[in-house]
């Protein structure tokens, strides 16, 4: 058995660093039971925190890196421990240190250099938009600015889905324009990763040029850009009206805007970003839409809502290597498979390409398809 | 019965004029004024210098009434003259009585009323940037001007006065009585508010009212309220609870919600903070953002409640601090 | 010499006070600049109080009920929520910093709360400055009401 | 106006004068306008600093005192007897708190002193403007009122009764007898729940002095300590009860059905029924929700075979009215309901069960008589229970809900008892044993072979959904479709733990029932953040509520369990017993009036007396305050845009010049 002295000192530091929360953890475990790394290789949380409160050597174990920031628990958590603060601040400690694993540095780096995670050239952002010819953002002429995600302009799966935005917002009469030279990451990733100076430089910018151009409203794509310009953002002064295209589809459709006539023939279920459902609420709009889309026969997983199960792709994940049979996506696609859906819908780009890839992994290309909301909607369009 | 005539002055300072019509408004009753008083001073309505004044012996006014808030260096001049040469002194009208609307002006200052009047208003057109001097040299010598003060101040403020007759402009029936008594020599208290009730507008008010409840606050001329039910009620802001009657409820019978020209109760400090005691206790929220929510539909709720009475409020003005230092 | 602001604090008797007297009994040290008015309830705090204040020469107005929901008259401290806010806007425009007028709640129970409350409120009003209030160098009123 | 103030400062020994100079602020009390005397003492409050402040009274002619000691939360009563007892009105005096939030919490002497000063200044200028008032009485009504037929509220009547006091006793529901009458045993002692409880039940049906108003709800309470007037809606039965003998035969032969509230929906009930068979009035009702008539069909059952010819479809609600000197609300307390917490997977699997379904699931008069099976009808082999469902968690109840560790331990031995080869786990963060006999009774748990995981039960799937979405790493071996898994890390361990179980029974919190707000607001009793009724101080007064003559005992209050809320009930009874003892009560002086010569009617203080007191005379177009009514708290004062409401002893003056006072210095 080990023997162990306390270091208060590290304690105070979290804390200092923005794990404010740490001491109110009463150690009930909640956290450890619900994290989805339980299924496939259990992350000790609830340990971590307790060696954090006592300063004591391991609660900066490399396990640390393992937390997707999905969510469940900290929405569980009886005590109200904002757990995601509190691994951020133990990242940026140890971030201070140099310890970053490799990959993540690389995508740090690239945001750094690039505005983007994918070591991506600036001239490629919002590139799509040219073909598609959606105009330059223009407050007198554009209600909305419409932000890609790194994702719409460096992932080709991505452009899918933007492109399918584009199709849905104007069938809708929306106007929306992108913005020119000079847009960067929204850094909600690089925030989680506990790159604090990073993401407020990065962030500031966008605040800035949004501001600059006139930006009120903002339409995003994924939920990780949703959660970064609604909670993160207002804090650096940038306050600007977001709305996820899932929370603009379903308004247009409450509103009759949009008619979705064309059957679409699929049993769907639903798989509930993180970052839409647990983070920011949005359960009800995916719902309501795919209950609007005719044809189309719709079936619950049972981690779904409040229950679901993380993609493994948030907290910086995106850009980690996670060892075949570690992957939750790979728990997914058989979960989907078992209410017999063959559409596996989502609303967010990560998710996507994390249930694309296990999609293909497992060999279910003939079972299931992968698609975003947004892209079921436009099959629908007439 | 001529040499035991009154000597009556009238004098108007930073004031419209309203009240000299009012005295006007008097109609016949203006004979029986003429029966008891001789007018000894009334430059309004004849022609009358101030030569002709300081040429008056101390005390020869029997009774003058001062209408206007002292806003200039002549105000306070005159009114100071009038005061030797009186009697019996008497406020006339909200603004001698409380600083009434030229006391609006106590919400800026000096610099940024000229400002924004030769400056920076929509409709003034002045390339040259053309101001008032105080002192300017002609061929035919020295002109002037009285200085323009930074603070309105009430006649109160500013003289010992003996009565206070309310309104904007009082009310003429009031006028007349108040003339007949002090002229009866049945003069009330030194200090008495005279011609207006010691209770408030409500009191005469003929409106139905039931439950006061702040769902949003409206405006008078975005909206037709019922003319049988209480203003409050219908969510316009009327400061009638926390104004003294005495006017015959002339707006509220117009339709018109009462803005408060007859000034504080008699146990009242400060009508615009009583009266906004007793809205916003009615505001229909529990929570600091409902309630907030709603006071977002109330404009400029200083000018509201304080329309008529910010120099004579318990703050008086809008402070600047020695510094400049300006509140958000 | 340093700026020490002079506080006026109004307080209801069954929370806030209780609260106050609780620091003290627990001999917890915070800043001497708030002198305290106890009153029945936070109902109780009309505008005119807080003018008063003003008037008297106070840098700031510490004002102090039960917490929502636990007022001792049900709901007085209510009234005073919503009376608050009204007030604030009114002293913008009368170029007084609402920071200069606090409302806070604080329990029987909150002696240390009370402590925090005051000594940050100490030091919110060391950094605004004193008000000075421009009503205390203008003469005097004469009766007019 | 007093002319002649008397300053006395209290040393207090050292705690005042160690960091106040006493003799600098004598000196400035000296120069405070009107004070005649300024003096110091050690303890103001011994007999002779009593004694010296009556002599100074009487041989300077003092008019008003001004004693700057601690705060007048202690000692005002003191200081207000003294200055009595030598002829002065006791609101003519003024407290200055120089030590509380003085001397105790300032460090430096030089501020210590001068913020005396300010305070002392505040006080003088206050006394000279003060008033003298006087405490008036009331007489008080000699019957009881007790609001909720549980536990408590039975005690309550019960003690009330029996001491001569004629006691009315409202409950909501067909029957009293409250949850305690659908437990099967309670803990730790397992004595038999109907056993202890049917005969407290039967003696309120049968005592003299009380009048027990069954499917009856109070509807509006007006009036005031003494002098309750209450209005009682008796709910229409569609059953004469001064005929109905109770003989059951329309139960028996009533052809529709409803799932029965008292098993929690796991059996059915009637629709003439009673609750169950102890039930106290021992006399039906229709349902009219379930009986057919009341949709428009032609069902003669229940009055082909009622002999005495006691039902009546005419009948409609009635409302009684009783006056009542004091008042004890016993309304009781809800279980959360366990579907907010949808990892827990109440509601979507049906074996997962409440506290109160397993109650019944085990009582023997319940729906399998107590034989504890699952729906469809097998012995489970192992039973998990969840302590804390909703309780200690920020996400539903901050509190702990007190009793759920106690009759998860009972459940546990029920289960053992009943099924010796069952295993029973219990998931648990911390045990709280802390009443007599129960830490006792957790050993003896432990000895019957439970096994306690310490750790929240983080996660409920069923076997069929586990084995959906399980891989290799979670395989359970043999896992049925039927059963359950239940995660949860064991923290002791560092191992997360699941468990394969036939059945899992929650501890869904005690929370403030859903009409609690209501409730408090017909009874005036202000709620705290918790939600549940707030006692007039937590630990002094903790049946009594800052409405005089109203008194909480039970759940109502906070969670508790059996012995404290017959505790409390007692207490309450005892209260209630006081006041009436009493025959009448004072009342402060200091409340509000209006000022008739100032009022104009213009109604905006109508709204705002939480207490009903103020009252609009229409004819005379005033406002006027009933003082008995009023409590004092100056809210009407604060917002009376004329001024003309006065709080006695808080007056605009009095609070102006104590401002005036304090910044004086």
């Amino acid at each position: 058995m080990d023997v162990a002295t306390p270091f208060i000192e590290v304690a105070n530091a979290i804390v200092e660093a923005g794990g404010k929360d740490l001491n109110l953890c009463y150690q009930c475990a909640t956290c450890t039971g619900s994290c989805p790394w339980g299924y496939v290789e259990p992350l000790n949380i609830r340990q971590l925190i307790h060696l954090a409160q006592l300063g004591l050597e391991g609660y900066e174990s490399e396990d640390l890196w393992k937390c997707t920031t999905c969510g469940t628990c900290k929405t569980r958590c009886p005590r109200g421990v904002g757990i995601i603060d509190l691994v951020r601040s133990i990242r940026m400690m140890i971030g201070e240190t140099g310890l970053i694993p490799l990959t993540l540095r690389s995508a740090l780096g690239s945001v750094r250099g690039d505005g983007n995670p994918w070591n991506g050239s600036r001239v490629e952002r919002n590139r799509w938009a040219g073909p598609l010819q959606v105009p330059i953002f223009d407050k007198a002429r554009t209600e909305y600015l419409l932000y890609g995600c790194c994702m719409a302009s460096y992932d080709v799966r991505s452009r899918k889905i933007v492109e399918a935005a584009v199709r849905v917002l104007r069938a809708a009469g929306v106007t929306f324009g992108v913005m020119g030279q000079g847009e960067e990451c929204c850094a909600e990733s690089v925030r989680k990763i506990g790159e604090e100076s990073l993401f407020e430089r990065v962030a500031g910018s966008n605040i800035e040029l949004f501001k600059a151009q006139g930006v009120e409203k903002i339409i995003v794509l994924s939920p990780h850009c949703y959660d970064a310009f609604k909670n993160d953002y207002p804090a650096l002064g940038g306050k600007f009206q977001v709305v996820h295209i899932v929370e603009k589809i379903a308004s247009l459709l409450l509103l009759d805007k949009l008619r979705l006539e064309r059957p679409v023939k699929a049993k769907v279920t639903y798989h509930d970003p993180c970052y839409l459902g647990r983070h920011n609420n949005l359960f009800d709009p995916p719902r309501m839409i795919l209950s609007k889309i005719p044809g189309l026969e719709f079936e619950e997983m049972y981690r779904a809502r409040e229950l679901s199960l993380c993609c493994g792709g948030g907290g910086g994940r995106m850009w980690m290597e996670t060892k075949f049979g570690q992957r939750f996506s790979d728990l997914r696609i058989p979960e989907a498979l078992a209410v017999g859906a063959n559409v596996l819908a989502t609303s967010c780009p990560y998710c996507v390409n994390m249930l694309q890839d296990s999609r293909l992994n497992l060999n279910k290309e003939e079972a299931i398809e992968v698609k975003d909301l947004t892209e079921l909607v436009a099959e629908s369009l007439v | 019965m001529a040499n035991a005539k009154l000597k009556v002055g009238m004098y108007w300072a930073a004031s419209c004029g309203g009240c000299d019509v009012a005295l006007l408004d008097i109609h016949e009753k203006i004979l029986d004024v003429v029966a008891v008083a001789d007018l000894v001073f009334w430059p309004c309505a004849m022609d009358f210098k101030v030569h002709h004044v300081e040429a008056m012996p101390d005390k020869h006014i029997d009774v003058c009434f001062i209408s206007g808030a002292v806003r200039n260096s002549e105000n306070e001049h005159m009114v100071k003259l009038l005061r030797r040469k009186s009697k019996v002194l008497c406020a006339f009208g909200s603004c001698a009585h409380i600083g009434g609307i030229p006391g609006l002006a106590n919400f800026w200052d000096r610099q940024s009323i000229f400002q924004t009047v030769y400056h920076a208003s929509p409709s003034t057109e002045n390339p040259k940037g053309t101001v008032p001097v105080e002192r300017f040299k002609v061929a035919e010598g020295e002109l002037t001007l009285p200085h323009l003060y930074d603070t309105v101040k009430t006649l109160g403020q500013t003289i010992d006065v003996d009565y206070f007759l309310p309104g904007c402009p009082p009310n003429p029936d009031q006028i007349a009585a108040v003339i007949g008594v002090i002229a009866a020599g049945k003069a009330p208290a030194k200090g008495s508010v005279v011609g207006a009730s010691e209770r408030a507008m409500c009191e005469e008010c003929p409106r139905k009212k039931t439950e006061l409840k702040f769902k949003s606050f409206k405006r008078r001329h975005l909206t037709h309220p019922d003319p049988e039910v209480c203003f409050m009620e219908q969510g316009i802001v009327c400061v009638g609870a926390a104004t003294r009657s005495g006017c015959g409820w002339r707006c509220i019978g117009s339709n018109m919600p009462c803005r408060g020209c007859y000034g504080p109760l008699p146990s009242v400090h400060d009508q615009g903070a009583k009266m906004l005691s007793a809205i916003a206790a009615c505001i229909d929220a529990d929570t600091p953002d409902d309630v907030e929510r709603i006071l977002d539909t109330m404009p400029d709720p200083a000018g509201t409640f304080y329309r008529f009475g910010l120099p004579a409020s318990m703050l008086r003005r809008r402070q600047r601090g020695q510094d400049g230092r300006e509140a958000r | 010499m340093s700026f020490e602001p002079r506080i006026v604090g109004i307080l209801c008797n069954w929370c806030s006070y209780t609260g106050a007297d609780l620091a003290g009994t627990s001999r917890m040290k915070y800043a001497p600049n708030v002198r305290v008015v106890r009153v029945m309830c936070s109902g109780r705090m009309d505008p005119t109080l807080v003018l008063k204040a003003f008037q008297e020469g106070a840098d700031g107005v510490l004002l102090a009920g039960c917490h929502i929901g636990d007022c001792h008259y049900i709901s007085g401290n209510l009234k005073t929520l919503r009376r608050i806010p009204l007030l604030k806007r009114v002293l913008v425009e009368l170029g007084i910093e609402p920071e200069r007028l606090r409302l806070e709640w604080v329990s029987a129970s909150e002696g240390a709360r009370y402590q925090g409350v005051v000594n940050e409120f100490v030091e919110q009003i060391r950094s605004l400055g004193p008000l000075d209030l421009e009503a205390r160098r203008l003469p005097a009123t004469a009766s007019a009401s | 106006m007093a002319s002649k103030i008397g300053v006395y400062v209290c040393h207090c020994g050292m705690n005042i004068a160690g960091t106040v100079d006493v003799p600098a602020v004598i000196e400035a009390a000296k120069a405070m306008p009107r004070v005649a005397l300024s003096k110091e003492y050690k303890f103001a409050c011994s007999d002779p600093g009593q004694e010296m402040i009556k002599q100074d009274i009487k041989a300077h002619g003092l008019d008003a005192i001004v004693v700057a000691a601690c705060s007048p939360l202690m000692h005002e009563k003191t200081f207000r007897r003294a200055v009595e007892a030598a002829g002065l009105n006791p609101f003519l005096l003024s407290i200055a708190n120089i030590r509380e939030q003085g001397s105790w919490v300032t460090e430096d002497p030089a501020k210590a002193t001068e913020k005396a000063k300010a305070i002392v200044a505040g006080a003088v200028f206050r006394a000279a403007r003060q008033e003298p008032l006087e405490m008036r009485s009331v007489e008080i009504h000699r019957a009881a009122l007790v609001v909720g037929g549980g536990i408590a509220g039975i005690q309550a009547a019960l003690d009330l009764a029996d001491s001569g006091i004629p006691t009315t006793l409202v409950e909501r529901q067909p029957s009293i007898g409250g949850y305690m009458a659908m437990f099967d045993k309670t803990f730790p002692t397992l004595d038999c729940s109907a056993c202890i409880l049917t005969p407290k039940m039967t003696a309120v049906g049968q005592h003299e002095n009380i009048k027990l108003m069954a499917y009856s709800e109070v509807e509006s309470v007006s009036g005031f300590v003494g002098n309750f007037q209450v209005r009682i809606r008796r709910k229409a039965a569609y059953v004469d009860h001064t005929k109905c003998n109770g003989c059951g035969m329309c139960m028996e032969k009533c052809p529709y059905k409803a799932p029965s509230e008292f098993d929690q929906g796991l059996s059915q009930r009637r629709a003439i029924y009673v609750p169950f068979a102890q039930a106290v009035p021992n006399k039906p009702v229709i349902d009219p929700a379930t009986c057919v008539r009341f949709k428009g069909k032609k069902c003669k059952t229940c009055i082909k075979f009622c002999e005495p010819g006691a039902i009546d479809f005419e009948q409609k609600d009635s409302v009684e009215e009783v006056t009542v000197g004091s008042i004890v609300v016993a309304t009781g307390f809800q279980p959360m309901d366990a579907k907010k917490i949808p990892q827990l997977a109440y509601g979507r699997h049906p074996e997962v069960y409440t506290a109160l379904e397993f109650e019944r699931l085990n009582n023997a008069a319940g729906p399998t008589q107590g034989k504890i099976l699952t729906k469809d009808g097998r012995v489970p082999q192992s039973v998990a229970i969840l302590n804390c469902t909703g309780s200690r968690d920020t996400n539903y109840h901050e509190y702990c809900s007190r009793v759920c560790c106690m009759y998860a331990l009972k459940y546990a031995h029920l289960i053992k008892e009943k099924l010796h080869e069952a295993t029973v786990f219990d998931f648990y963060i911390d045990m709280r044993c802390f009443g007599k006999g129960y830490e006792e009774f957790y050993r003896r748990l432990q000895d019957e072979g439970v096994r306690f995981i310490r750790g929240k039960a983080a996660q409920v799937f069923g076997g069929k959904e586990y084995k959906a979405i399980a891989n290799a790493a979670g395989f359970i071996d043999g896992l049925e479709d039927h059963q359950l898994v239940v995660q949860a890390e064991d923290s002791l361990l560092g191992k997360l733990i699941r468990v394969p179980v036939d059945m899992v029974v929650l501890t869904p919190a005690v929370e403030a029932r859903a009409d609690a707000d209501e409730v408090g607001r017909k009874f005036l009793v202000s709620r705290g953040a918790d939600g549940f009724f707030l006692e007039q101080h937590p630990k002094l007064a903790p049946v009594s509520t800052t409405n005089d003559g109203v008194y909480i005992a039970g759940a109502c209050q906070g969670p508790k369990d059996i012995p404290d809320s017959v505790a409390q009930g007692s207490a309450a009874a005892g209260k209630a017993l006081g006041l009436i003892a009493r025959r009448e009560v004072e009342v402060e002086g200091t409340t509000a009036s209006v000022v008739d010569e100032l009022c104009s009617g213009c109604k905006c203080c109508l709204t705002l007396c939480a207490y009903n007191a103020i009252s609009f005379d229409a004819d005379r177009h005033r406002s006027s305050i009933n003082e008995v009514l009023c409590k004092g708290c100056g809210t009407c004062v604060a917002s009376c845009p004329s001024s003309a409401i006065k709080a006695k002893h808080f007056t605009d003056e009095q609070i102006f010049a104590e401002i005036e006072g304090l910044m004086s210095m």
